[in-house]
């Protein structure tokens, strides 16, 4: 059930170049967020609400956080707001990963930029089965890297940059035969990684989590489209994603 | 006790309120955060013969005070619609409004038939203001004599009252709305997206993938009231006002330039229960102002 | 060094940007915040023939990121601008280009003759697009062949450049660019503000005493991007565009969509600094999407 | 000289009903504000700045006060600044009240309304040159009326209200008769008691400060004209007024 929400802003703090931390007071909505899916945030006046992934729940204490990168307008304004004030947020939307009846022992996340939030969530959720979390987060350069430490909390954590200025140089698949053994990976970033990944993955199962610019968010007004790969068909990212199995989206 | 209720043609509003074609695709999203009974009617998301996909994404982008959007009529087809969405509509007590679209004078005669196969659908919107597809759509909108072409063809054939939605990218509103009346017409609705464009600086490129797409939102309103009222000096038939409507007083603003009822579209993306708030809201907004019913409200701006 | 000169036809800018008529007077006031040498040219407030008053007050209103405006073309005469409006711009380094309205095709006649006496005026800038006079003014910037007919007239009896301003509230732009284009026409302008209305609650009346006025500011960007776009496809004159413009990101928008120059209107009203603020921010935002100068990036918006 | 200035709001209260005080921190404009001219405020990201009168001012501490009723959209948006927010301020602006070579000894002051504010910092200027000052003060009822105190300092001040819920029952013009002698009077609030007003001191030197919607706000765009007495004239409140000789306009 997806709800509208007041959230309090808890703390609002800089992680990386142009990227911030905000945990956030929630009633409702923290009570049945999943990993994968996402808030959709009114920032100040403006015509549309932000699509932010729920980098973090705590059901219990009702906290989610929210990492996000300055962006344009709508992240910049976003940025601002500071501790104590309130934020209108629409929740949790789309459909999470997959976490029900599944069987994996080790899971592998690949993390590109800003796509790497969503993934955080869900490490810790398998971590929490006992299911082995191994990741690769890849980030332009070496002040853009964030949450190192927290997923190597979960497992073994390898970063890349594109410029090398920290951990491996070149791009999250130039170090994928550095995992030993993995049953299914969950993967979030541009649409190019994605689509070099799925490529290079093919005989792998996997989930990706994908972007595309939303109007209502919920599923009414089909601005978030996807074709899927049988030809003829189309699928809502907002609604029906943004997780999809890997084989059934054309990226 | 505020009177919220009108009747319009074909038409008994429990109240003036409705969401706006695209804006509310087929009502299944936003009947979970509220009973749609609630609501005067429903218009449902464009129509076309066949299946559309629409356009490439992305299909929006956000201006001052405003979005441009380009879906490009995607839906699931008439028959498709009657049979799959019209049904669960229809638990609803309100009134459902078929949005119908075409590329051809054929297609949308063809796509009015097919409603009369459903006795579930209370009246027709003639989308002849869709800015967003290569053919049809628009040009039908933009000329006096096609709009009214295609006006009497869908007349002809359809057992529902018609409602032609008007494209305000026009030099001169009121003849084409004349030409509707003329035509047969039995109500209008207006209006539609303004055409518009925005490009993104670091890729050189259009914001929007299909170029341009039609502007709405609060940037549009003082455009939709200003044809609204000219249009409603100069016709007979009652007008469903839309355009950048967020609130009561929105509303009441529709209704004194000329409008009998009011269609709410950008907004829902902000609040997803806006109409259901600005139906708890009316009753209020009107008695501040010194009505005591909708009906009485209409038309009563002061324009000497 | 970004270089941001340009040559349009009778005017050699030091850089693309000046106020848009209407918005800046006759320079006066904006004098003491800049020295107005700093402009790349200014655009007088319209001129007709004799001194007018103008529409009864409010004349202005807000609306959401923009505002109405029916002044009615006030103005003291063409005879008193020349005479004590020019001479004080003229001390400035810059371009002077004047706007000239009527209500009859021999009142643009006339006040185009008039401006022949004056050698510190650069160019015309023919205004058939204001939307807030009863008489003339917008009907000659609705149809193509009024518009071509007064452009040719004014040209005939002109020794200046003529920049004809085009008006938003048409069906089709191209055709009456082509046809001012055809009829002899310099360049052009455009857009002007697009007709509106607002009404006030409490008392039932339009907020402009004029009932409708012209939308400007940043709600009606998206308008005028998409009209630069499709016009500067068809045309071979350079384009002034204007609309909504706030900073020079916004600029650059215009420059991609196919301006050679642009005005700035409303925002000088929030800051009375916005154009030299401008013109200081441009190289940076030219540099930093990867262009060298202003000409470099007419029309490069890649639009496949 | 005009500037623009961001100004720190040191105080905000409210001192009656929607009625709110502002103290702002001025470095240039306090330096040469005159009583009658006002300031036009950024408000939030709003099309149009709003004009507000200058209601008292302290050149050496660079105090500005300002008193504004909650109206509309901007009124109410400025009335939820706090303490320490920076405003964007332009001014002063217009021509204040004649000051200069004027030998009056007994002025009266008549305010209705949201008129009174700028008769403030007026009254305290008198006062100080030694002039008897006489306050004549309306408001629509009880919890409307502001500043009495303020102006019962200056001098004798008499309070009306429509409703007679507080001083005395009726319009500002119904208490003439009880102001002794004055040389000169001055006055600021709705058209219609200005008109009223005018008609009935038509033997009086008289200065009236005026009100219109305003787009520029320095003279630029000719929003705020009024006609002239003389029948073919016209002035612009912004710069020419907004205070005007009462013989001179046309109401
Ligand atoms: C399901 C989903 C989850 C996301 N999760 C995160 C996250 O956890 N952290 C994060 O930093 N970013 C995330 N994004 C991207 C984020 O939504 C955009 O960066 C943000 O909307 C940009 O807004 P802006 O106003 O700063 O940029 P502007 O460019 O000013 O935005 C203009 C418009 O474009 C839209 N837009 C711009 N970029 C994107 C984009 N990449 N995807 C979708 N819409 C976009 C905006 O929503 C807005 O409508 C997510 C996007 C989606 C769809
Ligand atoms: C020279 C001058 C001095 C003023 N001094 C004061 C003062 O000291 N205290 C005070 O409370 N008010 C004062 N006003 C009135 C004040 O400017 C308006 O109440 C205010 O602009 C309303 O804005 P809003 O957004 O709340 O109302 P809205 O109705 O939302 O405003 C919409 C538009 O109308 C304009 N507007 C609305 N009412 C007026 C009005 N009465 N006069 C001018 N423009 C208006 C606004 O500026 C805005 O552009 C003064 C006006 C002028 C011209
Ligand atoms: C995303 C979107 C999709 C739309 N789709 C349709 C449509 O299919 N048929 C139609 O007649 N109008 C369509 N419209 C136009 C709206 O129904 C409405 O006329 C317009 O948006 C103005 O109202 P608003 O400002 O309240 O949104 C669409 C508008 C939007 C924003
Ligand atoms: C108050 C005001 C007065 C205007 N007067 C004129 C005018 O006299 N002649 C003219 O051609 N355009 C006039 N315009 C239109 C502007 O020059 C400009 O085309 C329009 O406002 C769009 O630009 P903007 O959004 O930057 O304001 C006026 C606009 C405003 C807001
Ligand atoms: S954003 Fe509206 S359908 Fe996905
Ligand atoms: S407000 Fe622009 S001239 Fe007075």
């Amino acid at each position: 059930m997806i709800n509208k929400e007041k959230m309090k802003i808890l703390s609002v703090r800089s992680i990386a170049h142009q990227t911030i931390e905000m945990v956030l007071e929630s009633e409702q909505i923290s009570k049945v967020a999943l990993p994968g899916q996402f808030l959709h945030i009114q920032v100040g006046n403006l015509t549309l609400r932000r699509p932010i992934s729920i980098a973090n729940n705590c059901s219990e204490t009702g906290r989610i956080t929210i990492l996000f990168k300055v962006n344009g307008q709508g992240t910049n304004e976003l940025s601002s707001y500071q501790s104590g004030e309130m934020l209108d947020i629409l929740g949790p939307l789309g459909n999470g990963f997959p976490l029900e009846s599944r069987s994996e022992s080790t899971v592998l996340l690949i993390g590109g930029g800003i796509g790497v939030p969503p993934l955080y969530y869900l490490g810790k959720t398998f971590r929490c089965k006992g299911i082995k979390v191994i990741s690769i987060l890849g980030f332009q350069q070496a002040n853009d890297v964030f949450y190192e430490d927290q997923f190597s909390e979960l497992g073994e954590t390898i970063i890349v940059t594109n410029d090398g200025s920290y951990g491996f140089k070149g791009l999250v698949t130039d170090v994928l035969e550095r995992i030993s053994a993995f049953d299914c990976y969950y993967a979030c970033g541009p649409k190019p990684m994605l689509k070099a990944l799925t490529d290079k993955l093919t005989d792998k199962e996997g989930f990706i989590s994908l972007e595309e610019r939303m109007g209502c968010g919920v599923g009414a007004c089909f601005a978030c489209v996807l074709p899927t790969t049988d030809g003829n068909g189309y699928k809502k990212i907002c609604k029906d994603g943004p997780v999809f199995p890997a084989r059934e989206v054309k990226l | 006790m505020i009177n919220l209720s009108l009747k319009l043609p074909g038409l008994s509003l429990k109240n003036p309120i409705m969401p706006a074609s695209g804006c509310f695709g087929f009502g299944h999203e936003y009947s979970d955060f509220y009973n749609l009974s609630k609501l005067g009617a429903i218009i449902l998301k464009a129509a076309t013969s066949r299946e559309r996909f629409g356009n490439p994404t992305p299909r929006v982008a956000e201006t001052a005070s405003g979005m441009l959007n380009a879906i490009g009529l995607q839906n699931p087809g008439v028959m498709n619609i009657i049979n799959h969405e019209v049904p669960f509509l229809s638990q609803f007590d309100t009134n459902i409004i078929a949005n119908i679209a075409g590329s051809t004078l054929e297609e949308y005669v063809e796509v009015a038939k097919s409603f009369n196969e459903t006795d579930q659908v209370h009246a027709l919107e003639l989308n002849i203001s869709c800015p967003n597809v290569k053919e049809g759509g628009i040009q039908f909108g933009t000329d006096p004599n096609m709009a009214a072409h295609v006006t009497e063809a869908v007349k002809k054939v359809s057992q529902l009252p018609v409602y032609v939605k008007l494209s305000p990218n026009v030099t001169d509103i009121i003849s084409i709305a004349k030409a509707v009346e003329a035509a047969g017409a039995d109500g209008l609705s207006m209006i539609n997206t303004i055409t518009g464009m925005q490009i993104h600086l670091p890729s050189r490129k259009p914001l929007i993938a299909n170029k341009t797409g039609g502007l709405s939102g609060p940037a549009i309103k003082p455009i939709a009231i200003r044809m609204v009222y000219e249009v409603s000096q100069n016709v007979n038939i009652p007008i469903i006002g839309m355009g950048g409507i967020q609130n009561a007083e929105d509303v009441l603003e529709f209704l004194l330039a000329g409008a009998s009822a009011v269609a709410v579209g950008t907004a829902n993306f902000q609040n997803p229960f806006v109409c259901s708030e600005i139906i708890d809201e009316l009753p209020k907004v009107l008695e501040k102002y010194g009505f005591s019913s909708v009906q009485e409200a209409i038309g009563k701006g002061i324009m000497a």
